[in-house]
């Protein structure tokens, strides 16, 4: 049940040209900015939209050849998806929308209602099971959306954002639940998100995509510690500054200078973590061997801390606490002195 | 300052008078007509015309090769709205601009159109005619053939224009749930379609229940079998106006009381 | 008629001719006319405003009874030409017809059958055979009245498929072979070319139409409406509704 | 392999059986009466026909008063259509079954009721006639009105069924950026149900061109002023069916080409 | 420009009776989970819902009062709103759509059309300011729907999850730039959310509703610290428990006991951060003086650590690093022992 996609299509003015891989069984994250072409790269795995180029094979078969005039139609595509808007069907029922994809798989009309009975249950929306979805919330809405594409046991899973419209508590049990779903599960699962911590919970293999280009690949993990992108890095929290590295020192494109904690050289990224980043009025002495100065150009409370965001030759995220903050008198445009000790910044191959 | 926003709450909650005078203006021209012909009406025949066994048959044959017509309409004439709107076969254009043809045809050569076609000498009914012995004109099915050919073209313009209004992202969401084409029309489509289907069978109904010119030119008119409440109507005005105005009420009664219990059912679910 | 050019001269006729007056007639006049005239209407108005130089002649033509309707509602007509009495009675009963209608033409019944003759009809008998595909008129229309009364002057009973409404619809469904005959007038049967024949009975005499004509009391111009009706009356006239097949009074 | 995919790609880009079959029927039965009465039209008398004024008269007057007809309609319709759908106004059932009586009245019996109503001696024509000694009646004005009568009903009820089937939050959305109802139904509700909009006028429009019956009794058949191309047709069944039949082909070739230029222009926004 | 509302209004089964004031300049953070009534009280305000019941006022002017018959229409309220599906028009461009307020204000085309291209600049798509709202990815179409609501420059803004569909990186920036325009902008704002922090982030005062009924209300700071419900506590990433105080200890309900730092008497909520429970195998022997049995009920990634649901006397949230859970072999079922330093337990009066 493994899937393996190439996929070649023109959006509006963006070109998108993305490749991977899921194993059975196996869960990818697609991260990206808006209008990255995540939506559409699902579109075309679920055979909504033709590619123009490459093929998408799912467990053997070939489910898109545009140069071979291969395309199978959605409907016989084993898949359930989830779109970003659920596109719940306003006629039906809550229980007649999850039953939907059970019946059109032949399943009567009994069974289907029971299937779909059941995960309604589990969404915690039995109450709600005969009512339209137009008299549902957006979360309740978004659970059955989630329900309707699982309860057809799909072997290609789509998930586009399929948490975001959840609160706080429901999100952690539906995330739950369906990490659940998806360990037992065997299929493939492609997973558009925004959320890091949805990746991370969910996903085994993460790939990131940009401008309709495939910028980084890799487990969550690694994408997390590892960043290659700014967009990555923000995501994941942290700061990423490209150079040279010699030995323990990386030379920035703005020519400043960082010390790092192993050697290495050619050319490297640098990624430093906020809350490693520390902030004085005067340039400090002492043990950290990095120190530059900076001037504050954002501000903005982040749980209980605020983030601190820094221009100068080496732009950086700091977190600092706000009886800090107010001693420090971070007002925008306030100059500081930035320090990281060399040991709290990691260097990689770019 | 209550009454200010009083006042401000009733203009709102009413209808804007952009929209309410020439809306009243369309009823009053719509009615006027109507309530003239009220006035006209020779209240105190109704009751014997009515008894007429023959006023009684023109009436159930109206109302059911009427129904008969609409309910073909629908069977024939969605599925093609359905082609003209999502299918991307080729010769759509022209293919739409055919279907209007009937709605531009004087009826009477509409009606003559029929007969060259399925006639007893036309190009379809004569080799029919030949090998079955069977021909259409002069039977109550030559009727509903008349009034379906008349009024379908209202269906299927009506059911388009509905099918194009609609969002199609619902059937996207239909396929990925492993409906086929046919079943995403019937279970997804169709439903969201609801009221402009229910507005086209109500186009169609009326025009098939008031068509008068390919009924008489194609299926004849004799009683019983062929004369619909239309022609009735055109009959007692060569002889009695005042008969068929009281006709064309009882006709105009049996419709509005129709149509009114239908569409408040279609209506509901909307 | 059929001889002459249209009368640029006018023609010597015994009625006199209206031109000469002092008062001659001038204006628009306004023809009601039952559709079956449209033909020789059409070209004798030509010939009239020919000899009136002064009057443009306007004809709306219609089935007898729409125009007595708007004539009722008040309609602007001069003159009402009508193809039954039937359908003049409304107008005399609101009182708006100027002087007693006069019956300007006559019609008797034909049997029409397609080219041909493929049901080898001969005569009003073949009327009553149920195999044969037959078209009467509707009662409530002259030609449907007439049809009665050839009927019971011949002692039969017709087995008719289609009662039609007006003989047009009758004459199409002869005229495309849907049916093996039908009754008509025969001033239908002459316009109806070369898809119809006509098949001449006994009976006819029995069942006269009358087509009658008059001046209407709310007309706008009695002058010219006068002349109108005494111009159809004249030899011209009449020799143009014969050359139609209509019969004179 | 690839072979068995491809044909369920054919199978699938191409149209459902289940719609298609029902579609082509419903063509073929719409398409062959007309190309019946192509193979009979007597086409070399067709240059000399077009090229008698009074044709041409004809020809235009019946597409100037279909087309005043559907602008009228379209001007007092919509709003009417608008205050069905949308409105709280009591009675708005009755008034939709008002709506729909044009529909279903035979057209000879709206004429009849057209001059009770607006005739000069009718319940509103008499009163103007007194005051200001203007009559419809035998008039182009009664050409139009009485299209109007007979076509905006078609035009009502489609486009009351597209804004049935609208997605009403837009005029939600509408309403918490200022615009008020009747903006709001200008600029958001109007531009929305465009389609139906679309089909309503066609229905409209057609309906009006092929209009007879309420016209030659309220207006009358006045060459030039009331004879509408279908009242020519209507002449010539008299005297000449083979002329009829090319006349009803030439009404048709014009409502075909407007038809299909004004569909594309509509259709392309969507 | 205050607000006051006091709306009650019954939706499907849902009573909703809440109640609340914003001051002229504030930000109002409502949060709830799905379903607890947040959009029905943002459309209540806007007037495209009647309340059964109450009143709402809007400096000085009342917008609703059923009582008295008075209900301003929506289109007279001086409102801007962002809907939680957008609602785009269809048929406009995306500048056409931002336009759209200005003009039914009275704005010319020109000037209309000039301050909506600056707004979509501001949103960084004027790529895409001609393109129709279906062509725009969700994240942009929500940008535009924000755009759209700020133009109007309206005395009340409300906010239906303003924020769910961006990607982080533009969250970042939304945010900060929302957060920059609510600075400056002298009117009330009233924003429904599910994430605490955005939040935090933005609004000046939270009130929590559950099931149609205000359950919490307080400056985020105080929410956060000092939850009163679940549904906050898990929100805001803490496990409370609740039980009468007895000087520094609390007996639970369950009829375990907690030690606290400081003394109290009466009803009281305890809240535990998960970073503060340590998790052992066997019954540990220390300074902690709060230990209780307690079996896994749960685990799940979270950012770099693993978040464990605890069952027992004491139901508790934990956070473990990886290597730490694999020592102590967290399956589901297994039976671990929980302790927190009475120092890291807050108690409050309930
Ligand atoms: N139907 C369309 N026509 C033209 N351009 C389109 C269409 N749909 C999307 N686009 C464009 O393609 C690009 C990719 O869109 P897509 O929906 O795939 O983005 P996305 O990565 O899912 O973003 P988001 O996270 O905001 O949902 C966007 O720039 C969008 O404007
Ligand atoms: N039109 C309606 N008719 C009947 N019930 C409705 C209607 N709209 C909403 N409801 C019900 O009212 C409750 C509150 O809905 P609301 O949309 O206000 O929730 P919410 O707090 O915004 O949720 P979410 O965070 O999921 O958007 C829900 O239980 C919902 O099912
Ligand atoms: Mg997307
Ligand atoms: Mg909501």
């Amino acid at each position: 049940m493994s899937l393996s996609a190439h996929i070649v299509i023109q959006r509006g003015a963006l070109p998108v040209d993305v490749t991977f891989e899921v194993q059975p069984g196996e869960v990818l994250a697609v991260l990206g900015p808006n209008g990255a072409g995540k939506s559409t790269v699902l579109r075309v795995l679920a055979g909504l939209a033709r590619p123009h180029f490459g093929q998408v094979r799912l467990d053997g078969t070939t489910l898109d050849d545009p140069a071979a005039g291969i395309r199978l139609p959605p409907h016989r595509r084993p898949i359930g998806m989830v779109f970003q808007d659920h596109l719940l069907f306003p006629h039906l029922s809550t229980v007649d929308n999850v039953a939907f994809g059970l019946r059109a798989r032949g399943a009567s009309r009994e069974s289907a209602r029971a299937v779909a009975a059941g995960w309604v249950a589990r969404m915690n929306l039995s109450d709600h099971s005969s009512s339209k979805p137009r008299s549902l919330s957006g979360g309740q809405a978004q659970r059955i959306a989630l329900a309707r594409a699982l309860a057809g046991d799909p072997r290609l899973l789509l998930l586009d954002e399929p948490l975001s419209a959840l609160d706080a508590r429901t999100k952690l049990d539906v995330r739950a639940d369906l990490r659940h779903h998806l360990a037992d599960y065997a299929g493939a699962t492609v997973l558009v998100t925004h959320d890091p911590v949805d990746a991370m919970a969910l996903a085994d293999q993460l790939v990131v995509v940009e401008r309709g280009r495939v910028v980084q690949v890799g487990t969550p993990v690694d994408v997390s510690r590892r960043p290659r992108t700014d967009y990555v890095a923000r995501l994941v929290g942290l700061s990423l500054l490209a150079g040279m590295a010699q030995g323990r020192s990386v030379v920035l494109d703005s020519g400043a200078t960082v010390q790092v904690a192993e050697a290495s050289s050619g050319p490297v990224f640098v990624a430093i973590r906020p809350a490693a980043v520390g902030l004085y009025r005067s340039r400090p002495d002492g043990s950290p061997r990095n120190v530059w100065p900076a001037t504050v150009a954002g501000v903005t409370p982040y749980g209980e801390t605020l983030r601190v965001d820094l221009d100068g030759q080496v732009p950086l995220t700091a977190d600092v606490t706000p009886e800090a903050a107010a001693e420090l008198d971070l007002v925008l445009g306030a100059g500081v002195w930035a320090s990281v000790k060399a040991s709290e910044v990691a260097a990689y191959p770019a | 300052m209550a009454r200010r926003h009083k006042a401000q709450v009733d203009g709102a909650t009413g209808v804007p008078a952009a929209l309410l005078i020439p809306a009243a203006l369309a009823v009053v021209f719509l009615v006027l007509p109507l309530i003239a012909l009220l006035v006209r009406a020779p209240w105190s025949t109704l009751g014997s015309l009515l008894s007429t066994p023959e006023v009684r048959d023109a009436l159930r044959l109206s109302i059911v090769s009427a129904s008969l017509a609409t309910l073909i309409s629908l069977v024939l004439g969605v599925p093609l709205a359905w082609v003209l709107a999502r299918s991307q076969i080729r010769g759509r254009g022209v293919l739409r601009a055919l279907v209007t043809v009937p709605l531009v045809l004087p009826p009477v050569v509409g009606g003559v159109a029929l007969l060259l076609a399925f006639g007893r000498t036309g190009v379809l009914g004569a080799p029919l005619y030949d090998a079955t012995g069977v021909s259409f004109p002069f039977t109550t099915t030559a009727v509903v053939l008349a009034q379906t050919f008349v009024a379908m073209p209202f269906l299927v313009i009506s059911v388009e224009g509905a099918l194009r209004a609609a969002d199609r992202r619902y059937e996207d969401a239909a396929a990925t749930l492993g409906a086929g084409r046919a079943m995403t029309f019937r279970r997804v489509t169709l439903p969201l379609v609801a009221p402009g289907v229910a507005a086209g069978a109500v186009l169609c109904w009326a025009r098939a229940l008031g068509e008068f010119g390919a009924t008489i030119t194609f299926a004849g008119n004799f009683p019983g079998t062929t004369r619909t409440m239309t022609l009735q109507v055109y009959l007692a005005l060569e002889t009695d106006p005042d008969a068929a105005i009281a006709l064309s009420l009882v006709l105009l009664a049996v419709s509005i009381l129709t149509l009114g219990l239908l569409r408040d059912r279609w209506l509901v679910r909307q | 008629g059929a001889s002459g050019p249209p009368a640029s001269e006018p023609p010597g006729s015994g009625s006199g001719s209206a031109s000469a007056g002092a008062d001659a007639p001038s204006g628009t006049l306004t023809v009601f006319a039952a559709a079956s005239l449209t033909d020789v209407f059409t070209g004798l108005g030509s010939q009239f405003e020919a000899e009136y130089p002064d009057v443009t002649v306007v004809f709306s033509y219609a089935a007898s009874s729409t125009l007595a309707q708007q004539i009722t509602q008040g309609a602007p007509a001069d003159v009402f030409a009508s193809a039954s009495p039937t359908t003049m009675q409304p107008v005399m009963a609101a009182g708006l017809n100027a002087a007693a209608p006069v019956v300007f033409a006559q019609n008797t019944l034909q049997i029409a059958v397609p080219a041909g003759n493929p049901g080898d009809v001969t005569g009003l008998a073949d009327f009553t055979d149920p195999d044969l595909t037959i078209a009467l008129c509707a009662e409530q229309v002259p030609c449907g009245d007439a049809a009665v009364t050839v009927f019971s002057a011949a002692g039969l009973t017709p087995q008719p498929d289609t009662l039609e409404q007006d003989v047009r619809a009758a004459l199409t469904k002869v005229s495309l072979g849907e049916v093996d005959a039908a009754l008509v007038y025969r001033t239908d049967v002459l316009g109806s070319g070369d898809a119809v024949e006509g098949i001449d009975f006994p009976e006819a005499g029995e069942a006269v139409n009358d087509y009658p004509m008059t001046v209407l009391s709310a007309s706008p111009n009695p002058d010219a409406a006068a002349a109108w009706v005494e111009f159809v009356r004249s030899p011209t006239g009449e020799a143009a509704l014969a050359d139609a097949g209509f019969a004179l009074p």
